[in-house]
Protein backbone atom coordinates (compact mmCIF):
# COMPACT_ATOMS: atom_id res chain seq x y z
CA UNK A 1 0.00 0.00 0.00
CA UNK A 2 1.37 3.22 -1.67
CA UNK A 3 0.46 7.07 0.84
CA UNK A 4 1.35 9.24 -0.36
CA UNK A 5 0.77 13.10 1.09
CA UNK A 6 2.98 16.05 -1.25
CA UNK A 7 2.98 19.39 -2.36
CA UNK A 8 4.39 18.51 -5.87
CA UNK A 9 2.18 17.85 -8.60
CA UNK A 10 1.77 13.70 -9.68
CA UNK A 11 1.14 12.06 -12.65
CA UNK A 12 -2.03 10.65 -12.64
CA UNK A 13 -1.84 8.05 -15.62
CA UNK A 14 1.67 7.06 -14.93
CA UNK A 15 0.39 6.42 -11.45
CA UNK A 16 -2.20 4.83 -12.34
CA UNK A 17 -0.04 2.54 -15.04
CA UNK A 18 1.97 1.55 -11.98
CA UNK A 19 -0.54 0.70 -10.01
CA UNK A 20 -2.59 -1.56 -12.37
CA UNK A 21 0.96 -3.17 -13.49
CA UNK A 22 1.39 -4.22 -9.88
CA UNK A 23 -2.07 -5.34 -9.76
CA UNK A 24 -2.39 -7.67 -12.61
CA UNK A 25 -3.38 -10.38 -10.14
CA UNK A 26 -6.43 -8.72 -8.93
CA UNK A 27 -8.63 -8.52 -12.06
CA UNK A 28 -10.18 -5.23 -10.72
CA UNK A 29 -8.84 -1.71 -10.65
CA UNK A 30 -10.76 0.98 -10.00
CA UNK A 31 -9.28 4.75 -9.74
CA UNK A 32 -11.05 8.18 -8.28
CA UNK A 33 -8.73 11.70 -8.94
CA UNK A 34 -10.16 14.73 -7.47
CA UNK A 35 -9.50 17.65 -10.20
CA UNK A 36 -9.78 21.36 -8.82
CA UNK A 37 -12.73 22.69 -10.45
CA UNK A 38 -12.32 26.64 -11.96
CA UNK A 39 -15.66 27.63 -11.51
CA UNK A 40 -17.14 30.38 -10.76
CA UNK A 41 -13.96 32.28 -11.50
CA UNK A 42 -11.91 30.59 -8.73
CA UNK A 43 -7.95 31.24 -9.54
CA UNK A 44 -6.24 28.74 -7.41
CA UNK A 45 -6.87 26.52 -4.34
CA UNK A 46 -4.53 26.36 -1.55
CA UNK A 47 -4.74 23.14 0.91
CA UNK A 48 -3.41 22.83 4.37
CA UNK A 49 -2.69 19.74 5.91
CA UNK A 50 -1.14 18.10 9.60
CA UNK A 51 1.95 17.01 8.88
CA UNK A 52 2.97 13.78 10.61
CA UNK A 53 -1.11 12.75 11.50
CA UNK A 54 -1.94 13.11 7.67
CA UNK A 55 -0.12 9.73 6.58
CA UNK A 56 -0.51 8.15 10.13
CA UNK A 57 -4.62 8.37 9.44
CA UNK A 58 -4.63 8.00 5.82
CA UNK A 59 -2.74 4.64 6.54
CA UNK A 60 -4.42 3.52 9.06
CA UNK A 61 -7.82 3.71 7.23
CA UNK A 62 -6.26 2.32 4.00
CA UNK A 63 -5.38 -0.74 5.77
CA UNK A 64 -9.06 -1.02 7.10
CA UNK A 65 -10.46 -0.57 4.10
CA UNK A 66 -8.23 -3.38 2.61
CA UNK A 67 -9.31 -5.71 5.24
CA UNK A 68 -12.95 -5.11 5.15
CA UNK A 69 -13.24 -5.41 1.32
CA UNK A 70 -10.94 -8.09 0.46
CA UNK A 71 -8.56 -5.48 -1.23
CA UNK A 72 -5.19 -6.81 -2.76
CA UNK A 73 -3.69 -3.17 -2.86
CA UNK A 74 -5.01 0.16 -2.41
CA UNK A 75 -2.99 3.65 -2.94
CA UNK A 76 -3.71 7.17 -1.76
CA UNK A 77 -2.12 10.30 -2.93
CA UNK A 78 -3.07 13.39 -1.77
CA UNK A 79 -1.37 16.93 -2.30
CA UNK A 80 -1.41 20.27 -0.35
CA UNK A 81 -0.06 23.70 -0.85
CA UNK A 82 -1.29 26.05 -4.08
CA UNK A 83 -2.91 24.02 -7.09
CA UNK A 84 -4.36 25.58 -10.19
CA UNK A 85 -7.64 24.61 -11.70
CA UNK A 86 -7.56 21.42 -13.63
CA UNK A 87 -4.74 19.94 -11.52
CA UNK A 88 -5.21 16.71 -9.87
CA UNK A 89 -5.94 17.59 -5.83
CA UNK A 90 -5.87 13.67 -5.21
CA UNK A 91 -6.45 10.36 -6.44
CA UNK A 92 -7.17 7.16 -4.67
CA UNK A 93 -6.86 3.56 -6.64
CA UNK A 94 -7.85 0.04 -4.76
CA UNK A 95 -7.87 -3.49 -6.51
CA UNK A 96 -9.34 -6.45 -6.04
CA UNK A 97 -10.46 -9.94 -7.30
CA UNK A 98 -14.18 -8.44 -7.90
CA UNK A 99 -15.32 -5.29 -9.22
CA UNK A 100 -17.94 -4.63 -6.03
CA UNK A 101 -14.84 -4.56 -3.68
CA UNK A 102 -12.61 -2.39 -5.52
CA UNK A 103 -16.05 0.13 -6.20
CA UNK A 104 -16.81 -0.20 -2.66
CA UNK A 105 -13.49 0.26 -1.08
CA UNK A 106 -12.78 3.32 -3.31
CA UNK A 107 -16.29 5.03 -1.82
CA UNK A 108 -15.39 4.20 1.42
CA UNK A 109 -11.73 5.53 1.22
CA UNK A 110 -12.80 8.93 -0.63
CA UNK A 111 -16.14 9.51 1.91
CA UNK A 112 -13.49 9.30 4.63
CA UNK A 113 -10.84 11.23 3.05
CA UNK A 114 -13.62 14.05 2.41
CA UNK A 115 -14.09 14.32 6.24
CA UNK A 116 -11.63 13.15 8.76
CA UNK A 117 -8.22 13.25 6.77
CA UNK A 118 -6.95 16.20 8.28
CA UNK A 119 -6.99 18.59 4.94
CA UNK A 120 -8.46 22.17 4.88
CA UNK A 121 -9.11 23.79 1.47
CA UNK A 122 -9.06 27.57 0.96
CA UNK A 123 -10.56 28.85 -2.20
CA UNK A 124 -9.52 31.70 -4.16
CA UNK A 125 -11.44 34.32 -6.32
CA UNK A 126 -10.61 38.01 -7.25
CA UNK A 127 -7.63 37.57 -5.16
CA UNK A 128 -9.56 36.70 -1.50
CA UNK A 129 -9.37 33.44 -0.14
CA UNK A 130 -11.93 31.63 1.74
CA UNK A 131 -12.14 28.49 3.45
CA UNK A 132 -14.39 25.92 2.12
CA UNK A 133 -16.88 24.55 4.55
CA UNK A 134 -17.59 21.20 5.60
CA UNK A 135 -20.73 19.46 3.49
CA UNK A 136 -23.15 18.29 5.52
CA UNK A 137 -23.48 15.50 2.27
CA UNK A 138 -20.06 14.57 2.69
CA UNK A 139 -20.71 13.62 6.86
CA UNK A 140 -23.91 11.82 5.35
CA UNK A 141 -22.02 9.81 3.13
CA UNK A 142 -19.83 8.34 5.77
CA UNK A 143 -22.75 7.07 7.76
CA UNK A 144 -23.68 4.76 5.06
CA UNK A 145 -20.32 1.89 6.09
CA UNK B 1 2.17 20.00 32.09
CA UNK B 2 3.87 21.19 28.77
CA UNK B 3 1.61 21.00 25.82
CA UNK B 4 2.12 21.97 21.90
CA UNK B 5 -0.69 23.19 20.41
CA UNK B 6 -1.93 23.49 17.17
CA UNK B 7 -3.92 24.95 15.04
CA UNK B 8 -4.79 24.84 11.42
CA UNK B 9 -6.90 26.55 8.67
CA UNK B 10 -9.09 29.44 10.06
CA UNK B 11 -7.88 29.19 14.01
CA UNK B 12 -4.47 29.54 13.00
CA UNK B 13 -5.55 32.85 10.76
CA UNK B 14 -7.66 33.78 13.93
CA UNK B 15 -5.07 33.01 16.25
CA UNK B 16 -2.38 34.54 14.36
CA UNK B 17 0.30 31.49 15.01
CA UNK B 18 0.21 27.66 13.90
CA UNK B 19 1.52 26.11 16.98
CA UNK B 20 2.63 27.53 20.51
CA UNK B 21 3.74 25.85 23.57
CA UNK B 22 1.78 26.57 26.98
CA UNK B 23 1.90 25.55 30.10
CA UNK B 24 -1.41 24.61 31.85
CA UNK B 25 -3.11 22.73 34.79
CA UNK B 26 -5.99 22.32 32.19
CA UNK B 27 -7.42 18.17 32.91
CA UNK B 28 -9.31 18.34 29.77
CA UNK B 29 -9.42 19.73 26.23
CA UNK B 30 -12.85 21.79 27.09
CA UNK B 31 -10.52 23.10 30.16
CA UNK B 32 -7.82 23.90 28.34
CA UNK B 33 -10.11 25.97 25.80
CA UNK B 34 -11.85 27.78 28.52
CA UNK B 35 -7.97 28.99 29.62
CA UNK B 36 -7.31 29.82 25.99
CA UNK B 37 -10.63 31.81 25.46
CA UNK B 38 -9.56 33.64 28.73
CA UNK B 39 -6.25 34.87 27.35
CA UNK B 40 -7.13 37.30 24.43
CA UNK B 41 -9.33 37.94 22.28
CA UNK B 42 -8.57 36.42 19.71
CA UNK B 43 -8.88 33.10 20.92
CA UNK B 44 -12.02 34.00 22.17
CA UNK B 45 -13.01 34.44 18.74
CA UNK B 46 -11.67 31.14 17.40
CA UNK B 47 -13.40 29.40 19.58
CA UNK B 48 -16.45 31.26 19.87
CA UNK B 49 -18.57 28.11 18.23
CA UNK B 50 -16.80 25.06 19.41
CA UNK B 51 -19.45 23.42 17.12
CA UNK B 52 -16.90 24.07 14.40
CA UNK B 53 -13.89 23.19 15.94
CA UNK B 54 -12.77 19.56 16.07
CA UNK B 55 -9.72 18.40 17.97
CA UNK B 56 -7.15 15.69 17.67
CA UNK B 57 -4.86 15.01 21.03
CA UNK B 58 -1.73 13.42 19.33
CA UNK B 59 -3.03 13.36 15.85
CA UNK B 60 -5.89 11.20 17.00
CA UNK B 61 -9.48 12.80 16.76
CA UNK B 62 -11.06 13.06 19.97
CA UNK B 63 -13.65 14.51 21.95
CA UNK B 64 -13.86 17.75 24.10
CA UNK B 65 -14.24 15.81 27.00
CA UNK B 66 -11.26 13.61 26.79
CA UNK B 67 -8.53 14.10 29.24
CA UNK B 68 -5.12 15.86 28.80
CA UNK B 69 -2.94 13.54 30.84
CA UNK B 70 0.14 12.30 29.45
CA UNK B 71 -0.72 14.39 26.21
CA UNK B 72 2.31 15.92 24.42
CA UNK B 73 0.33 17.50 21.44
CA UNK B 74 -3.23 19.27 20.86
CA UNK B 75 -4.91 20.52 17.91
CA UNK B 76 -7.57 22.86 16.84
CA UNK B 77 -9.11 22.94 13.10
CA UNK B 78 -12.61 23.30 11.19
CA UNK B 79 -14.22 20.18 9.89
CA UNK B 80 -11.89 18.64 7.46
CA UNK B 81 -12.62 19.31 3.53
CA UNK B 82 -10.21 17.04 1.88
CA UNK B 83 -10.53 15.07 -1.16
CA UNK C 1 -18.30 10.38 -24.96
CA UNK C 2 -15.29 8.00 -26.81
CA UNK C 3 -16.67 4.15 -27.07
CA UNK C 4 -13.82 1.88 -28.62
CA UNK C 5 -14.43 -1.36 -29.70
CA UNK C 6 -10.48 -2.22 -30.72
CA UNK C 7 -8.52 -5.73 -30.93
CA UNK C 8 -5.00 -4.05 -29.88
CA UNK C 9 -3.75 -3.15 -26.75
CA UNK C 10 -4.67 0.27 -25.20
CA UNK C 11 -2.72 1.76 -22.79
CA UNK C 12 -4.40 2.60 -19.43
CA UNK C 13 -2.09 5.47 -17.95
CA UNK C 14 -2.30 7.18 -21.09
CA UNK C 15 -5.86 6.88 -21.55
CA UNK C 16 -6.81 7.89 -17.88
CA UNK C 17 -4.38 10.90 -17.97
CA UNK C 18 -6.11 12.01 -21.51
CA UNK C 19 -9.75 11.33 -19.99
CA UNK C 20 -8.98 13.32 -16.77
CA UNK C 21 -7.04 16.43 -19.23
CA UNK C 22 -10.37 16.76 -21.00
CA UNK C 23 -12.44 16.76 -17.84
CA UNK C 24 -10.76 18.95 -16.04
CA UNK C 25 -14.19 21.26 -14.96
CA UNK C 26 -15.76 18.45 -13.63
CA UNK C 27 -14.16 17.91 -10.41
CA UNK C 28 -14.08 14.01 -10.19
CA UNK C 29 -12.90 11.36 -12.25
CA UNK C 30 -13.87 7.53 -11.98
CA UNK C 31 -11.84 5.05 -13.60
CA UNK C 32 -12.50 1.10 -13.56
CA UNK C 33 -10.14 -1.61 -15.24
CA UNK C 34 -10.38 -4.49 -15.64
CA UNK C 35 -7.44 -7.08 -16.28
CA UNK C 36 -6.91 -10.44 -16.92
CA UNK C 37 -6.67 -12.81 -14.44
CA UNK C 38 -3.53 -15.48 -14.69
CA UNK C 39 -5.52 -17.63 -11.97
CA UNK C 40 -6.05 -21.34 -11.51
CA UNK C 41 -3.22 -21.64 -14.82
CA UNK C 42 -4.89 -19.52 -17.25
CA UNK C 43 -2.62 -19.17 -19.91
CA UNK C 44 -4.56 -16.72 -22.35
CA UNK C 45 -8.20 -15.47 -22.61
CA UNK C 46 -10.32 -14.98 -26.50
CA UNK C 47 -12.92 -12.04 -26.18
CA UNK C 48 -15.54 -12.90 -28.81
CA UNK C 49 -17.89 -9.43 -29.77
CA UNK C 50 -20.99 -9.34 -32.49
CA UNK C 51 -19.53 -6.57 -34.54
CA UNK C 52 -21.79 -3.44 -35.09
CA UNK C 53 -23.86 -4.64 -32.32
CA UNK C 54 -21.39 -3.82 -29.51
CA UNK C 55 -20.35 -0.13 -30.21
CA UNK C 56 -24.10 0.78 -30.75
CA UNK C 57 -25.09 -0.70 -27.87
CA UNK C 58 -22.18 0.54 -25.61
CA UNK C 59 -22.78 3.90 -26.78
CA UNK C 60 -26.65 3.56 -26.27
CA UNK C 61 -26.14 2.45 -23.12
CA UNK C 62 -22.54 5.29 -21.95
CA UNK C 63 -25.81 8.09 -23.40
CA UNK C 64 -28.24 6.86 -20.89
CA UNK C 65 -25.57 6.65 -17.96
CA UNK C 66 -24.81 9.98 -18.67
CA UNK C 67 -27.83 11.51 -18.74
CA UNK C 68 -28.97 9.73 -15.44
CA UNK C 69 -26.18 10.73 -13.50
CA UNK C 70 -25.55 14.10 -14.67
CA UNK C 71 -21.59 13.31 -15.61
CA UNK C 72 -19.63 15.46 -17.95
CA UNK C 73 -18.15 12.94 -20.03
CA UNK C 74 -17.53 8.74 -20.23
CA UNK C 75 -15.45 7.04 -21.85
CA UNK C 76 -15.82 3.08 -22.15
CA UNK C 77 -13.01 0.79 -24.07
CA UNK C 78 -13.46 -2.72 -24.83
CA UNK C 79 -10.67 -5.18 -26.90
CA UNK C 80 -11.32 -8.60 -28.31
CA UNK C 81 -9.39 -11.01 -29.26
CA UNK C 82 -6.69 -12.90 -27.61
CA UNK C 83 -5.99 -11.49 -24.27
CA UNK C 84 -2.41 -12.42 -22.16
CA UNK C 85 -2.52 -12.65 -17.92
CA UNK C 86 -2.46 -8.84 -16.73
CA UNK C 87 -3.66 -7.24 -19.90
CA UNK C 88 -6.12 -4.78 -19.73
CA UNK C 89 -9.33 -6.73 -20.81
CA UNK C 90 -11.32 -3.01 -21.12
CA UNK C 91 -11.61 0.42 -18.88
CA UNK C 92 -14.71 2.41 -18.18
CA UNK C 93 -14.05 6.58 -17.09
CA UNK C 94 -16.51 8.46 -15.80
CA UNK C 95 -16.65 12.13 -15.02
CA UNK C 96 -18.89 14.47 -12.87
CA UNK C 97 -19.06 17.33 -11.01
CA UNK C 98 -19.98 14.97 -7.59
CA UNK C 99 -18.17 11.95 -6.60
CA UNK C 100 -21.28 10.06 -5.97
CA UNK C 101 -22.37 10.35 -9.72
CA UNK C 102 -18.70 9.70 -11.47
CA UNK C 103 -18.86 6.10 -9.06
CA UNK C 104 -22.28 5.30 -9.62
CA UNK C 105 -21.95 5.66 -13.01
CA UNK C 106 -18.88 3.53 -13.30
CA UNK C 107 -20.43 0.86 -11.48
CA UNK C 108 -23.36 1.03 -13.57
CA UNK C 109 -21.67 1.05 -16.80
CA UNK C 110 -19.99 -2.12 -15.40
CA UNK C 111 -23.15 -3.72 -14.48
CA UNK C 112 -24.45 -3.73 -18.04
CA UNK C 113 -21.27 -4.40 -19.62
CA UNK C 114 -20.84 -7.69 -17.71
CA UNK C 115 -24.17 -8.85 -18.80
CA UNK C 116 -25.24 -7.15 -21.99
CA UNK C 117 -23.26 -5.86 -23.93
CA UNK C 118 -21.63 -8.57 -26.91
CA UNK C 119 -18.99 -10.42 -25.42
CA UNK C 120 -17.90 -13.79 -24.84
CA UNK C 121 -14.72 -14.87 -22.79
CA UNK C 122 -13.14 -17.85 -23.20
CA UNK C 123 -10.91 -19.22 -21.07
CA UNK C 124 -7.42 -21.33 -22.05
CA UNK C 125 -5.76 -23.41 -20.08
CA UNK C 126 -3.66 -26.54 -20.45
CA UNK C 127 -3.83 -25.35 -24.10
CA UNK C 128 -8.22 -26.09 -24.17
CA UNK C 129 -10.68 -23.49 -24.33
CA UNK C 130 -13.82 -23.52 -22.19
CA UNK C 131 -16.65 -20.47 -22.57
CA UNK C 132 -16.84 -18.60 -19.07
CA UNK C 133 -20.46 -19.37 -17.41
CA UNK C 134 -22.36 -16.00 -17.30
CA UNK C 135 -22.55 -15.57 -13.26
CA UNK C 136 -25.72 -15.35 -11.29
CA UNK C 137 -24.54 -12.10 -9.30
CA UNK C 138 -23.79 -9.91 -12.26
CA UNK C 139 -27.36 -10.33 -13.58
CA UNK C 140 -28.44 -9.39 -9.99
CA UNK C 141 -25.96 -6.57 -10.08
CA UNK C 142 -28.10 -5.13 -13.06
CA UNK C 143 -31.68 -5.86 -11.33
CA UNK C 144 -30.27 -2.78 -8.73
CA UNK C 145 -29.95 -0.05 -11.03
CA UNK D 1 -37.92 -14.42 -46.49
CA UNK D 2 -34.12 -14.07 -46.60
CA UNK D 3 -32.82 -14.18 -42.82
CA UNK D 4 -29.04 -13.63 -42.17
CA UNK D 5 -28.11 -15.77 -39.08
CA UNK D 6 -25.31 -15.57 -36.93
CA UNK D 7 -23.95 -17.67 -34.22
CA UNK D 8 -21.57 -16.61 -31.61
CA UNK D 9 -19.11 -18.13 -29.07
CA UNK D 10 -20.12 -22.23 -27.99
CA UNK D 11 -23.22 -21.83 -30.41
CA UNK D 12 -21.08 -20.50 -33.52
CA UNK D 13 -18.66 -23.96 -32.23
CA UNK D 14 -21.78 -26.27 -32.42
CA UNK D 15 -22.93 -25.21 -35.43
CA UNK D 16 -19.74 -24.98 -37.11
CA UNK D 17 -20.07 -21.54 -38.87
CA UNK D 18 -20.59 -17.99 -37.61
CA UNK D 19 -23.13 -16.86 -40.04
CA UNK D 20 -25.52 -18.31 -42.77
CA UNK D 21 -28.17 -16.67 -45.05
CA UNK D 22 -31.42 -18.94 -45.16
CA UNK D 23 -35.10 -19.10 -46.57
CA UNK D 24 -37.96 -18.81 -43.61
CA UNK D 25 -41.54 -18.86 -43.32
CA UNK D 26 -41.11 -18.40 -39.83
CA UNK D 27 -43.15 -15.55 -38.21
CA UNK D 28 -41.17 -15.54 -34.85
CA UNK D 29 -38.30 -16.47 -33.66
CA UNK D 30 -39.36 -19.43 -31.60
CA UNK D 31 -40.39 -21.00 -35.22
CA UNK D 32 -37.31 -20.53 -36.89
CA UNK D 33 -35.18 -22.11 -33.64
CA UNK D 34 -37.72 -25.28 -34.76
CA UNK D 35 -36.82 -24.73 -38.24
CA UNK D 36 -33.30 -24.87 -37.24
CA UNK D 37 -33.45 -27.55 -34.72
CA UNK D 38 -35.19 -29.60 -37.34
CA UNK D 39 -32.33 -29.92 -39.93
CA UNK D 40 -29.58 -31.47 -37.76
CA UNK D 41 -27.87 -33.01 -34.99
CA UNK D 42 -25.60 -29.79 -34.36
CA UNK D 43 -28.46 -27.37 -34.60
CA UNK D 44 -30.77 -29.73 -32.36
CA UNK D 45 -27.58 -29.90 -29.88
CA UNK D 46 -26.70 -26.21 -30.23
CA UNK D 47 -30.40 -25.17 -29.23
CA UNK D 48 -31.20 -27.70 -26.49
CA UNK D 49 -31.94 -25.36 -23.80
CA UNK D 50 -33.05 -21.96 -24.73
CA UNK D 51 -32.57 -20.54 -21.36
CA UNK D 52 -28.99 -20.76 -21.84
CA UNK D 53 -29.76 -18.79 -25.10
CA UNK D 54 -29.70 -15.43 -26.15
CA UNK D 55 -31.31 -13.50 -29.24
CA UNK D 56 -30.70 -10.60 -31.26
CA UNK D 57 -32.99 -9.12 -34.16
CA UNK D 58 -31.33 -6.45 -36.30
CA UNK D 59 -28.77 -6.46 -33.53
CA UNK D 60 -31.31 -6.02 -30.17
CA UNK D 61 -32.22 -7.54 -27.51
CA UNK D 62 -35.29 -9.65 -27.82
CA UNK D 63 -36.97 -12.76 -26.31
CA UNK D 64 -37.96 -15.82 -28.59
CA UNK D 65 -41.68 -14.79 -28.76
CA UNK D 66 -40.67 -11.69 -31.08
CA UNK D 67 -41.84 -11.29 -34.62
CA UNK D 68 -40.03 -11.48 -37.50
CA UNK D 69 -41.26 -9.61 -40.23
CA UNK D 70 -39.20 -7.45 -41.87
CA UNK D 71 -36.54 -8.43 -39.59
CA UNK D 72 -32.74 -8.44 -41.74
CA UNK D 73 -30.54 -10.05 -39.24
CA UNK D 74 -31.01 -12.32 -36.23
CA UNK D 75 -28.03 -13.61 -33.63
CA UNK D 76 -28.37 -16.32 -31.57
CA UNK D 77 -25.88 -16.34 -28.62
CA UNK D 78 -24.86 -17.16 -24.75
CA UNK D 79 -25.39 -15.14 -22.18
CA UNK D 80 -23.08 -12.47 -22.63
CA UNK D 81 -19.86 -12.34 -20.43
CA UNK D 82 -18.14 -9.37 -20.97
CA UNK D 83 -16.40 -6.48 -18.95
Amino acid sequence: MRIVVQEAAFDLGAETAAFAAGAAGAGAVVTFAGLVRGEGGLTAMEIEHYPGMTEAAIADHAAAAAARFALTDAMVIHRFGRLAPGEPIMMVATAAPHRQDAFAAAEFLMDWLKSRAPFWKKEFRDGSGAWVAARDSDEDALKRW
Amino acid sequence: MTLDVLYFAWLRERIGLPRERIETQAATVAELVEELRAREERYAAAFADLRAVRVALDQRLTGFDAPLAGVREAAFFPPMTGG
